[in-house]
């Protein structure tokens, strides 16, 4: 929910309500004046708005972009990237000035990038690497390799006779392949052996994960473990070892609040954590600065580590890190 | 009456016989091959089976009535997102008893079913395009007031319509029991029944015949609505949290379930029967795939082949019986 | 309420009914009276309005204007629920059953037996094989309608109609499709009716069943009424000529003839259903009439040689030649067209125009290289709306809103525009006004005087008697006999048709 | 002559009238609305607005055919993927020139619809059915071809189809019109067309009157195939690569544009401009909506309201027309 300009954006850009009410912003789009005083107005789109990890990502963006009196302007392309070149297209019709892109697909994004660039609108990457990172300021994401590749090493130290585990994961979303192929190497640098009895695409979906864990559970009891593509996966799977009554070590990335709060009294182990605040926040502050006409860095790692039951109170299980 | 429910039974096997083939054929398969024959008929995997399909029984059972009334319900997804959120929100940020919140979900899926009768019964805006609205208005509803987040609620009672027992019959499959039951006498026993498959056969002699046509359509929609209402307590109740995305799609598989258990998109004949089979057939199809270890991606390619196969042995045995 | 009270003694009161649809103006003040104890015929020309006067009583349509009275009593029709409780009850033009029902559920529709959470089925199969089996139809109260044939639907109707037990009775052209057995059936019941007092509307087109059962005749032209006469007062000329506003000379138009060359020899035809074994041949330039009782499979066997019945068997010969007739695609392709017994099934595009409708079978004619050429199709469409006297407001009009028998004479010119060198009719005259019909008969005559072959299957003797150069008459799916014109008599049809019936009696 | 097209073009909006005013209402606001006043109307956003919604327009040529047949398409989605994904991989892995490649995938098209064609007009298997497992099928193979992974191809021809330019107009508008044209061709000055309609008016008088119905529903499916090909090859020519997950949802978009445009789920009525209003209108809103700023959230509740609204002016006007 974008208005068109931000009259009074002193007064009410400073809490950190990132979900702000937005039928109240559609009552100020209808009762405004177009763009007037030369607000900047950015473009946002990731791949699914819905989300969790990209609502708390966003509303950081948002958080930073308002106290500068800018407007944020999002699009929801839900996992489809047809959709999310047409809203692209649809944004610089628009007329932004900026814009914060996060694919759907590493490739298919690149005809939107061509027309940002066309459009000479500056583009600043976050979370998910695009095709051709040169069309790009600036980038800042996690490294997903790493957050997964942390949960393995976890895996082999807790359980360092190996056995049988099953994995969720999902060909189709980019980072969930980085993540379990980082699980698969650290269990392979380990040394120990773990034998994967079970895959299955559970496509980040929660309830999904529930039902395909189930019937996974069902065939191979015996598993140790359970490592999941992301956090909402990964509670499904917990959900569905609680309903078969057994308790292998669950992983899942992501390090959402839900999550966290579960590591201590539940199957649930670990998270490969990743900071969508300090990401949204990062890059978000990154695109002033260039703006601003400083140099920046082309591409900014966040840090993924490992949230556990041991330094979950670290974090907090109230919102991300 | 012992005869009589004998007969029930032969026409009940008689009218279903394809499909109860495919599904005997598939269950069969499965406890003889090698992979699947230690886990598959274990009553702990048949009961699984039956809970994760639950819900989309009850989504079914109100499909059968809107489809054999020639009409289509597409927002039964979006409830299920919609009305288990509501669940959960008034567990948790309201406070309320968990049995509150579950009332008030089916209550909200019933409202959802309501937008869709009124329009439905009163104007002549196909279903299709009503519940497309729907189902695009409880999306955005749920999306607005969760802001997409998920709302965690792990408490017992909250649990317990999902994954609960009584006995050793989990608590979803004991509603499954009694939602059927209920379907069934409202198709086989009552007026309202009949007059469902005679609106839906030919509105014009159901008029004529002095039914209350809107009346009809109003109930159906409405009974919809309360069982994807019911639906998204359950399912929330298993992922022990309100999803906002949760239920996505599920109008289809209802959708597919009753198309494959013989009732004709063109309205007027179907039976729940039918039905049940279509859900258990893609019920076991699921499970069978995933408990044989089929890539996941190969699991598109089979379910097509196995459903198309299994309407094709209805088909063919319709041809020699001379349908 | 206000009970306006008129005391004349009469039933049923129709004061000054006004109805207009879109660009017609169906019933302008109409008035009609329907004493308890009479059959009262409705008669006028197709698209009189006298379906819509019915339906107006019935509450299916809402007049502009106009009041009913029943016994004196003045009522508000608003719809069909009102119309049934006060008394009336209507076996309309179109068959309205639910396919998929069975036969008891369709008679029970909206009044099942038992409670409202528990319908009683049993009773509800029992009461109503009861009610069939007075019309010794053998229809078995569990079968789908779907299953039976337009005769069967038909008297299912009446039966339906008449065990709602009410004082008025409305019977919208029930014998269109039923053979005499069936309508001596109704014709009884009817009698016994009048007794206990019900009133009876009666609409036909068949002038010679007036004198059997009606007492009082109203006709009615262009949606008003020119005037109440009692039956054994008065003329089929008179009434006629009272319809159509001019006399009718020579009914029908029949010069026969001995025929040409074989057309067409259909061998040990069968459809392992109800077609058990029939043969017969077909000369160039010949009406050939195909008589029998209902369900005698008449319509059975055309739709077999027509290519509709996957699985039948028989040889079917054109011009001497040997053909296999898959579909009616390859009918179609040696020459042979049919025209069904059971327009809204099998004929009518109900939302499409009446253009559509009338050209869809020679698209060629005006649809050439991409191009469309409307004039032409306006052209054709409107000769057969002229040569068939079709009541329409314009070309435009769904087919639909059109009246019964106007929509049946669509149907014909559809098939005339084809000009095949075989034409099956199945019951061509269904619900077609006395005009029209004299029209048909001479549009028969003259393409079988230009060498057209004509099979026409129908139920209505005097019809068969007049039109055929031979006659097959069939029995319970065989050929009971084959009949030159010079020996056909209405006696030498029955007895091969109700061979059994005959004997056992 | 001149007077026959304007014939033509009274009845057209005679006929669309409803939906033809909901259009303008919208484009109205879109064009004095402060906020987008000065982005809609260009022709940049128009032609934008075309752009992406030309692969609908095809799906939805041929889905109005099928619906009017009293059919329906589910695979088209799925068909989007998978030929998208060949035309790349014929480009890319097999090094063939471009062109080779959209004729390839435009074919596979062609291919998933001979295979609904062959079920649909040989048995009496619902076309939900078989679209369902074909749609499965087809998913599953892109699936397990690419191993859920996109085959990038950025060379100037493969870009073309989707991001072209001939003169000023991009190629998929061009495409568009053509694809349009023809349809209309098929549907208006055929007798193709004709039967159709009859087929879908009533399966049974059209057996009767000797059109041969397999034939039609063959030619039928195997067109939406083979549209539902090239909206693959324009996808992904946009996308700049074949993209496994392209296409999901696509078939509810068409069949949503086709019901917004007036053609009845039962069957034998309905018209192609119609049609072209719905996939305008949907276009319309979803661009709108963006240009307006409105949340993604929000969006759908609005999505799900204007689309009731236009098809209720619609049906208001139906009413008051007396229909
Ligand atoms: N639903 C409708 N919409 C528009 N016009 C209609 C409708 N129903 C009937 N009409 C028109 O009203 C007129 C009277 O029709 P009606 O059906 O009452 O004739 P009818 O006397 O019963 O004729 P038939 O002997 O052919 O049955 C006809 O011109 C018909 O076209
Ligand atoms: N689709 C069907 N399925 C089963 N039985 C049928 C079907 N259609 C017709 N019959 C049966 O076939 C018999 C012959 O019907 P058909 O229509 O051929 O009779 P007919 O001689 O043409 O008589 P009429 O047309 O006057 O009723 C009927 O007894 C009917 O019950
Ligand atoms: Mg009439
Ligand atoms: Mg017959």
């Amino acid at each position: 929910a974008v208005p068109a300009t931000a009259p009074a954006p002193a007064a009410d850009s400073a809490p950190a309500e990132t979900e702000e009410a937005a039928p109240a912003e559609e009552a100020g789009d209808t009762a405004e004046a177009p763009a007037a005083e030369g607000g900047k107005v950015f473009g946002y789109t990731c791949m699914d708005g819905t989300n969790p990890f990209f609502v708390a990502l966003e509303g950081s963006i948002r958080e930073v972009v308002e106290s500068h009196g800018d407007t944020l302007v999002s699009v929801d392309p839900l996992n489809d990237s047809n959709t999310q070149i047409d809203q692209v297209e649809d944004l610089i019709s628009r007329g932004i000035d900026y814009m914060f892109v996060n694919p759907v697909d590493a490739d298919g994004i690149i005809p939107a990038l061509d027309m940002l660039k066309e459009a000479g609108i500056p583009m600043f990457g976050f979370d998910t690497q695009v095709g051709d990172m040169s069309y790009l300021v600036s980038y800042a994401g996690s490294d997903n390799f790493n957050a997964g590749y942390v949960c393995g090493e976890d895996l082999a130290k807790k359980i360092p006779e190996g056995g049988d585990i099953l994995i969720l994961d999902s060909p189709t979303m980019q980072s969930v392949v980085d993540r379990i192929e980082g699980f698969e190497k650290a269990i392979e640098d380990s040394g120990v052996k773990f034998n994967v009895v079970g895959r299955q695409d559970a496509v980040g979906n929660l309830q999904v994960a529930q039902e395909k864990c189930t019937d996974l559970l069902t065939a191979h009891p015996d598993v140790v473990a359970i490592m999941g593509g992301n956090d909402p996966t990964a509670l499904g799977c917990l959900a569905a070892a609680e309903a078969a009554g057994v308790s292998p070590l669950i992983y899942g990335v992501d390090g959402s609040p839900d999550v966290k709060a579960l590591l201590k009294d539940s199957a649930l182990e670990g998270t490969g954590a990743q900071s969508p605040m300090t990401i949204g926040k990062t890059i978000a502050e990154t695109a002033y600065a260039w703006i601003d006409g400083q140099d920046v860095e082309a591409f900014i790692p966040i840090e993924t580590f490992l949230i556990t039951a041991d330094n979950v109170d670290e974090y907090g299980t109230d919102g991300w890190q | 009456m012992g005869s009589k429910i004998q007969k029930g039974v032969v026409s009940y096997f008689k009218h279903n016989l394809g499909i109860i083939i495919a599904l005997i054929v598939m269950c069969l398969f499965l406890i003889v091959f090698p992979t699947t024959r230690s886990t598959f008929a274990t009553s702990k995997n048949i009961f699984n089976i039956l809970r994760q399909n639950s819900s989309n029984l009850f989504l079914a059972t109100g499909m059968t009535m809107v489809i054999i009334l020639g009409g289509i319900e597409l927002s039964v997804g979006s409830v299920i997102a919609l009305s288990g959120c509501v669940a959960a929100f008034c567990a948790v940020n309201l406070g309320l008893p968990e049995i509150v919140g579950f009332l008030a979900a089916v209550l909200v899926g019933g409202i959802v079913g309501l937008f869709n009768a009124f329009f439905i019964s009163n104007t002549d805006i196909p279903p299709f395009i009503v519940t497309l609205a729907s189902m695009n208005i409880a999306k955005g509803i749920v999306l607005v007031f969760t802001q997409g987040v998920p709302i965690r609620c792990m408490t017992d009672a909250f649990k317990y319509p999902g994954t609960g027992y009584v006995g050793v019959i989990p608590v979803p499959v004991i509603l499954m029991l009694i939602v059927f039951v209920l379907a069934s006498i409202i198709m086989n026993r009552t007026k309202l029944g009949r007059h469902i498959y005679a609106v839906g056969g030919n509105t014009q002699a159901a008029k004529f015949s002095g039914i209350n046509v809107k009346k009809v359509k109003f109930i159906v929609y409405v009974y919809t609505g309360l069982m994807a209402g019911l639906a998204g307590v359950v399912v929330a109740s298993r992922l022990y949290s309100g999803q906002p995305t949760a239920g996505d799609g599920a109008e289809m598989d209802a959708i597919a379930a009753v198309v494959v258990g013989g009732t004709s998109m063109s309205g007027g004949s179907g039976t729940l029967g039918g039905t049940l089979i279509g859900v258990l057939i893609i019920g076991v199809l699921n499970n069978g795939l995933n408990l044989l270890g089929v890539d996941s991606n190969w699991q598109f390619v089979v379910k097509g082949l196995v459903i198309l196969l299994a309407v094709y042995i209805d088909w063919i045995r319709g041809i020699k019986a001379g349908k | 309420m206000v009970n306006i009270v008129s005391d004349t003694g009469y039933l049923l009161e129709m004061k000054g009914v006004n109805k207009i649809f879109p660009g017609v103006k169906a019933l302008s003040d109409v008035n009609f009276e329907l004493k308890a104890g009479e059959v009262h015929a409705l008669l006028g020309e197709n698209g009189a309005g006298k379906s819509t006067l019915i339906k107006v009583l019935g509450g299916i349509y809402q007049a502009e204007s106009g009041e009913i009275f029943i016994n004196g009593q003045r009522v508000n029709i608003d719809g069909v629920g009102a119309a049934r409780d006060a008394g009336i009850s209507i076996v309309h033009q179109e068959l309205v059953l639910v396919p998929y029902m069975t036969v008891a559920e369709n008679i029970f529709l909206g009044r099942e037996p038992g409670t409202r959470f528990n319908v009683n089925r049993t009773k509800m199969s029992e009461d109503a094989q009861r009610l069939l089996d007075a019309y010794d139809m053998n229809i078995d109260a569990d079968s789908l309608v779907e299953r039976l044939t337009i005769a069967q639907r038909q008297m299912v109707e009446i039966v339906k109609a008449i065990s709602f037990e009410a004082k008025i009775l409305v019977l919208d052209e029930p014998t269109s499709s039923i053979s005499d057995k069936e309508v001596n059936f109704l014709f009884d019941t009817m009698r016994n009716l009048i007794k206990q007092g019900v009133g009876i509307i009666y609409i036909s087109h068949k002038m010679s069943e007036l004198a059997e059962i009606c007492d009082r005749v109203t006709v009615m032209r262009d949606g008003l009424t020119v005037g109440t006469k009692v039956v054994k007062e008065t003329t089929t000329d008179e009434l006629i000529s009272l319809m159509v506003g001019r006399e009718l000379t020579n009914y029908y138009t029949r010069d026969f003839s001995e025929g040409g060359e074989v057309v067409m020899k259909c061998d040990h035809i069968s459809d392992g259903k109800m077609v058990k074994d029939v043969s017969f041949e077909l000369k160039k330039g010949e009406i050939v009439g195909f008589a029998g009782l209902v369900g005698a499979g008449r319509s059975e066997t055309m739709k077999a040689v027509f290519g509709l019945t996957p699985g039948s068997k028989g040889d079917i010969y054109v011009k001497g030649r040997r053909v296999e007739i898959k579909s009616p695609v390859d009918a179609l392709r040696y020459g042979i067209a049919l025209v069904p017994e059971s327009r809204k099934d099998e004929g009518l595009y109900g939302v499409q125009s009446v253009r559509f409708n009338s050209t869809i079978e020679v698209l060629e004619e005006f649809i050439k290289n991409l191009r469309v050429d409307i004039a032409k199709e306006e052209e054709i469409t409107q000769r057969y709306i002229d040569k068939m006297a079709t009541k329409t407001p314009s070309q435009e009009q769904k087919i639909s809103n059109l009246s019964g028998g106007n929509q049946q004479k669509v149907m014909i010119g559809r098939w005339l525009a084809t000009n095949p060198e075989i034409l099956i009719l199945d019951e061509p005259t269904r619900g077609v006004d006395v005009g029209a019909k004299a029209e048909i008969y001479s549009i028969m005559n003259e393409l079988a005087r230009n060498g057209m072959s004509i099979i026409m299957i129908s139920s209505e003797l005097p019809e068969i008697i007049n039109m055929s150069d031979r006659v097959y008459v069939m029995y319970e799916g065989n050929v009971t006999g084959c009949l030159d014109h010079k020996d056909v008599t209405q006696e030498s049809i029955m007895q091969r048709a109700a061979l059994n019936e005959q004997t056992r009696q």
